[in-house]
């Protein structure tokens, strides 16, 4: 009989103070925000979107190594001798035309992993995070500078400069 | 709290017919060899025994060897012929607060060892998901069928080293 | 009065009868359907520290609207192995179990539908209509889910039923008339003289009624709260079990009417419950009318303090709502047979001994 | 004569509102009570083991986030010590600290989920959003710290990826005081509800012996009175240099075992990991946290078992190491994995709506169930 009264009594006590409770809560200010107008401030350490600062790429391929789900694809020509190609931010002499060099954003599960062993720091995360597309490939950006002809051109050279080296070499073995 | 040695001890004289191998060279983790057909009966000991009172089975892992002789298969991929596989017991008594790890080798070409579900009933879903991705089968174990994988899945078992990713499964593309 | 006021402006009793039929539902429930539906989504919101519905219009106030014209162009679906004749007159028949009881609510002195005796006999007489639609609508879905849902909810209203009726029994044994509109006359000066606080008359026994009208209350607050399938008894509608029971299967207009019955079934509730204990359209000071002695503007205000009330008790279930968790089946039957249904006859017995006196 | 009447199979999930992701539960009924339960699991398998044979021993940390996705720090902390062990590498203290740290912070956010959704089970709405709310100021801490909120790879083998943030410690300070009222407002809303407590109260009694002989770990185990966390039994890291209590279920509001400690285990083990933080906080030494990552990780041959509390149980990873820059198997004793099987144990002669409770109180995570 007298745990009937108690469940009667513990049954209103405690919905009583649970209605305390949301009523406090109703007066409170609330802590959302109304997100397309107002956008936070992500902090500076905030990985979202890759970016890579070509002119500062030597095409060492660290990051495609490093990435996990190998979403980064780079293609090197290696420059003739006389050529130049200026130089990296730190004094680095630029040595390979980076003939391709694409990171497939489907892919990408943002892990930071190619960002630690670029020698040049070239590639580093942004906190843009609003790059959602309609077409899956749209994701695959591209980071390389050289027009298309340019890249052909470089790789018709690269060519051309290793078959005179073969026919040298071969000269210089039938000479010996 | 029992040492390596004591319970090696232990079992030594209680299974006079049994070979074990003990290794408590072993760097990380000293463990005892246990013959296939044997583990049940070594296993109800482990845990009735009331100075050693294993209660709980920490782990049961298998993992495939691939220390047989490699050899091609018609289309062309290679496939390993002979060799083992191993299924670690990590095992613990809570009371005791010691820690032992059984070993127990299977040949890799039609693995089959015997259950330890009836010993401890954790050990169910562990060894369903070493038959569904190793093919080991569990001799009198309640329900063997597979637990990752879609039940009809029919092209082997995902884990062992030389599996074949199928092209289709029900119409869908298996490769990425 | 009012219809007589319509007969003479129309001329014929029946288009008067209809047009009587009518006021409530254009004048007074679509317009609160709309202000409650926002009213319940910005409560939820402000209890749970955020902002609820801002979009549409200044501070989400047009969102009602955007609702109801969605749910209208939406997909009216009927599955094939749908029973077609239960599932199109369900959701009519739970509208209609709901929106009849307001026929005789008394908004003031002068706005009434009908003026009958059996006032609040008819209203539970009534709202049983509710219990026949949902079951139709469980049934005609054709799916396990409504299925039990239907039953559960079709049990939870019977079972709450009868303490709803011990108490309205207690209160017209106390006041004899059954009439709704008298019982709010009799509730007239300020609020020490409702029935919450043992009615008009200055005697001992209005301070022994006291505690008994206070348990008479929360009592059928309860149990009406059950009766409208609000938490903590919205077992039917249980998202984490039933997937939200007997009206899974419908969408578009017929959804909206299942929507809008629950809403008009809570203010018919909360009306209900109002009038016989807190005075129904009773102002609790006095009215501005006498003092300014301009008595027409006696009924506006009556107007005013029902809906107030009404609005007050509709808020506190939505309250309850974001507040407490759903009780089991099991639990809920228990709650009411065990718990509620004795103490009202108790109450009942000790209110008769009390009016006896 | 006796009326004839079949079973019911009933379907719950794999699509649910409550099944906490993608796992089928086929229920067969008598009237609403429920006679076997058999749990479908696989449909989030993504094959993590197969990864990690083709991944280098530091690529795997990201794949360990997302076995446990709401306590990733957790899950790479298991890895990462087991391979720590296998190389002998010995971290810095600070390295120490920060990890018990993000581990703890990763504790409270991971046990504000379990308990909110809890409450949105049994019907209770408003609470889940208030742990949500304290639950976004961790993930913001982890966030200022690391970059993720979700999915960290943040704790590295030999060290971490960052140093702590400059305001790192002052936000956690605000944090834990602005967090301790809360709780106690959860309590009051929610734990000591008289509706609350009916639900839970002796629904799904976990006896001990069951529970350890089907392996059972964390809060379920403790919430059957057993006093086994392997931050005291097994010590690893430096939580031998705090000290704290672990809770055990003690049957206040029903049995001991019942869903109701489960959750209040939970509860209180907030309240511990709070006063780790701020211990920890207090301690904490400077140094570098970079400086032990080794170059080349190249673990000698041989094979190791290294676990951790993690929120939900003992998670452990059994590496197997053949010499080369690439783990040659790795397999995870997943807590939700194991504490799943006791489902059909806990939920015979229950109601419909007791399973969902049941399931709520088990506090499962399918990623960590299908790997």
């Amino acid at each position: 009989m007298k745990e009937y009264f108690n469940n009667i009594f513990t049954a209103l006590l405690t919905i009583f103070v649970g209605m305390k409770v949301t009523l406090r809560h109703l007066f409170t200010p609330s802590v959302t925000i109304q997100y397309p107008d107002v956008k936070i401030l992500l902090p500076e350490r905030e990985r979202n979107r890759l970016y890579v600062n070509m002119d500062d790429c030597i095409g060492c391929d660290q990051c495609a190594r490093a990435c996990p789900v190998n979403c980064i694809e780079i293609e090197t020509v290696k420059s003739l001798p006389g050529e130049d190609l200026g130089k990296t931010s730190n004094g680095k002499k630029k040595a390979l035309w980076v003939t391709k060099f694409t990171i497939d954003f489907a892919k990408c599960c943002y892990c930071q992993l190619c960002v630690f062993p670029c020698p040049t720091e070239c590639i580093y995360m942004t906190d843009v995070y609003e790059f959602s597309e309609y077409d899956r490939n749209n994701l695959i950006y591209n980071f390389a500078t050289l027009t298309e002809e340019q890249r052909l051109e470089k790789i018709e050279n690269f060519r051309k400069f290793s078959e005179e080296k073969e026919k040298q070499k071969s000269q210089a073995q039938k000479s010996e | 709290m029992k040492s390596f040695e004591e319970i090696s001890e232990l079992l030594k004289n209680n299974f006079s017919d049994i070979q074990f191998e003990f290794h408590p060279e072993a760097k990380f983790e000293p463990y005892i060899l246990v013959p296939a057909n044997k583990i049940d009966t070594v296993c109800l000991f482990l845990r009735d025994n009331n100075d050693l009172y294993f209660d709980s089975l920490i782990n049961l892992s298998a993992v495939d060897d691939f220390n047989g002789n490699k050899i091609k298969d018609p289309q062309g991929n290679e496939i390993m012929q002979g060799g083992t596989m191993s299924i670690y017991y990590h095992l613990e008594s809570i009371k005791f607060r010691h820690k032992l790890l059984v070993k127990v080798i299977v040949d890799r070409d039609n693995p089959s060892v015997n259950s330890v579900t009836s010993i401890w009933n954790c050990a169910n879903w562990h060894e369903r998901e070493a038959f569904d991705l190793f093919g080991i089968n569990f001799n009198n174990h309640p329900d063997l069928r597979r637990i990752l994988m879609p039940y009809d899945w029919e092209f082997g078992h995902p884990l062992k080293k030389d599996y074949q990713n199928p092209e289709f499964y029900q119409g869908m593309r298996v490769p990425y | 009065m009012i219809y007589d006021f319509l007969y003479n402006l129309t001329g014929s009793s029946v288009l008067a009868g209809f047009l009587i039929a009518l006021l409530p539902l254009f004048a007074f429930i679509l317009p609160f359907a709309l202000f409650a539906v926002l009213l319940e989504r910005k409560v939820a919101g402000h209890i749970q520290d955020r902002l609820g519905p801002m979009r549409v219009g200044y501070h989400g106030i047009l969102q009602t609207i955007a609702d109801i014209i969605k749910l209208v162009q939406k997909e009216d679906i009927i599955a094939k192995e749908n029973d077609k004749l239960f599932f199109n007159i369900a959701p009519v028949l739970t509208f209609v179990g709901s929106y009849a009881a307001f026929a005789v609510i008394p908004f003031s002195s002068i706005f009434l539908g009908a003026k009958i005796d059996l006032g609040i006999f008819y209203i539970i007489a009534v709202t049983g209509l509710v219990v026949a639609g949902i079951l139709m609508a469980g049934w005609a879905s054709n799916n396990k889910y409504s299925l039990l849902g239907a039953m559960r909810s079709a049990a939870q209203i019977i079972s709450y039923e009868i303490p709803t009726i011990l108490v309205v029994l207690s209160i017209v044994m106390m006041t004899g008339t059954m009439s709704l509109f008298d019982l709010s006359e009799n509730q007239t000066g300020y609020f020490w003289n409702w029935y919450i606080l043992g009615g008009p008359s200055m005697s001992l026994q209005k301070f022994l009624l006291i505690p008994f009208m206070l348990i008479g209350f929360l009592i059928i607050y309860i149990s009406t709260l059950a009766e409208v399938n609000r938490t903590p008894f919205d077992i039917p509608e249980a998202e984490s079990e039933l997937v939200s029971g007997y009206h899974t299967e419908y969408s578009g207009m017929k959804f909206a009417m299942f929507f809008l019955a629950e809403y008009a079934n809570m203010f018919a509730v909360s009306a209900i419950v109002a009038t016989m204990f807190f005075g129904g359209y009773q102002s609790p000071f006095g009215y501005l009318g006498n003092s300014l002695n301009m008595s027409w503007l006696i009924p506006l205000e009556q107007f005013f303090w029902f809906i107030f009330k009404g609005i007050f008790f509709v808020f506190v279930q939505m309250w309850l709502r974001w507040t407490l968790p759903r009780l089991r089946v099991d639990q809920l039957m228990a709650a009411s047979w065990k718990y509620l249904i004795p103490i009202a006859f108790v109450n009942l017995l000790i209110i008769g001994f009390i009016t006896l006196i | 004569m006796s009326i004839k009447t079949e079973e019911m199979v009933l379907n719950m999930g794999p699509q649910h509102p409550s099944t906490h992701g993608v796992l089928r539960l086929e229920l067969t009924l008598d009237g609403e009570i429920i006679t076997k339960v058999v749990p479908h699991i696989g449909y989030l398998h993504r094959c993590f083991e197969k990864h990690c044979e083709v991944m280098t021993y530091p690529q795997v940390i990201p794949y360990t986030d997302r076995m446990d996705y709401l306590a990733a720090m957790g899950n790479e902390l298991g890895y990462v010590i087991g391979v720590e062990k296998l190389l002998g590498i010995q971290v810095p203290e600070r390295v120490e600290y920060i990890r018990v740290i993000m581990a703890e912070l990763q504790r409270i956010a991971s046990h504000l989920v379990a308990i909110g959704t809890y409450g949105a089970d049994i019907g209770a709405f408003t609470p889940f959003l208030y742990c949500f709310r304290d639950r976004e100021r961790i993930l913001n801490l982890f966030e200022i710290t690391c970059g993720a909120r979700l999915l960290y790879n943040y704790i590295w083998i030999g060290g971490l990826s960052h140093d702590l943030h400059p305001d790192f410690v002052r936000l956690t300070k605000e944090f834990i005081r602005e967090f301790k009222p809360n709780l106690k407002e959860l309590n009051n809303l929610l734990t000591f509800n008289k509706i609350f407590i009916d639900r839970t109260a002796n629904v799904g009694i976990l006896p001990l012996e069951t529970a350890i002989n089907f392996g059972i770990t964390g809060p379920m185990l403790r919430a059957s009175g057993l006093k086994w966390d392997l931050r005291k039994d097994d010590t690893y890291s430096v939580y031998d240099k705090f000290d704290f209590e672990i809770p055990v279920g003690s049957g206040k509001m029903g049995t001991v075992g019942d869903s109701w400690d489960r959750y209040y285990v939970r509860v209180l083990e907030m309240e511990e990991s709070i006063k780790i933080i701020e211990q920890a906080i207090a301690q904490l030494p400077d140094g570098d946290v970079t400086s032990a990552i080794p170059k080349k990780i190249k673990p000698p041959v041989g094979h190791i078992y290294s676990r951790v509390e993690n929120p939900r149980g003992e998670l452990g990873y059994f590496i197997v190491s053949d010499g080369s820059t690439s783990p040659f198997r790795v397999k995870v004793r997943a807590p939700s994995f194991v504490n799943l099987q006791i489902m059909d144990e806990l939920c015979r002669g229950h109601l419909v709506a007791d399973v969902i409770a049941i399931l709520g109180s088990v506090d499962i995570v399918l990623g960590e169930v299908d790997r």
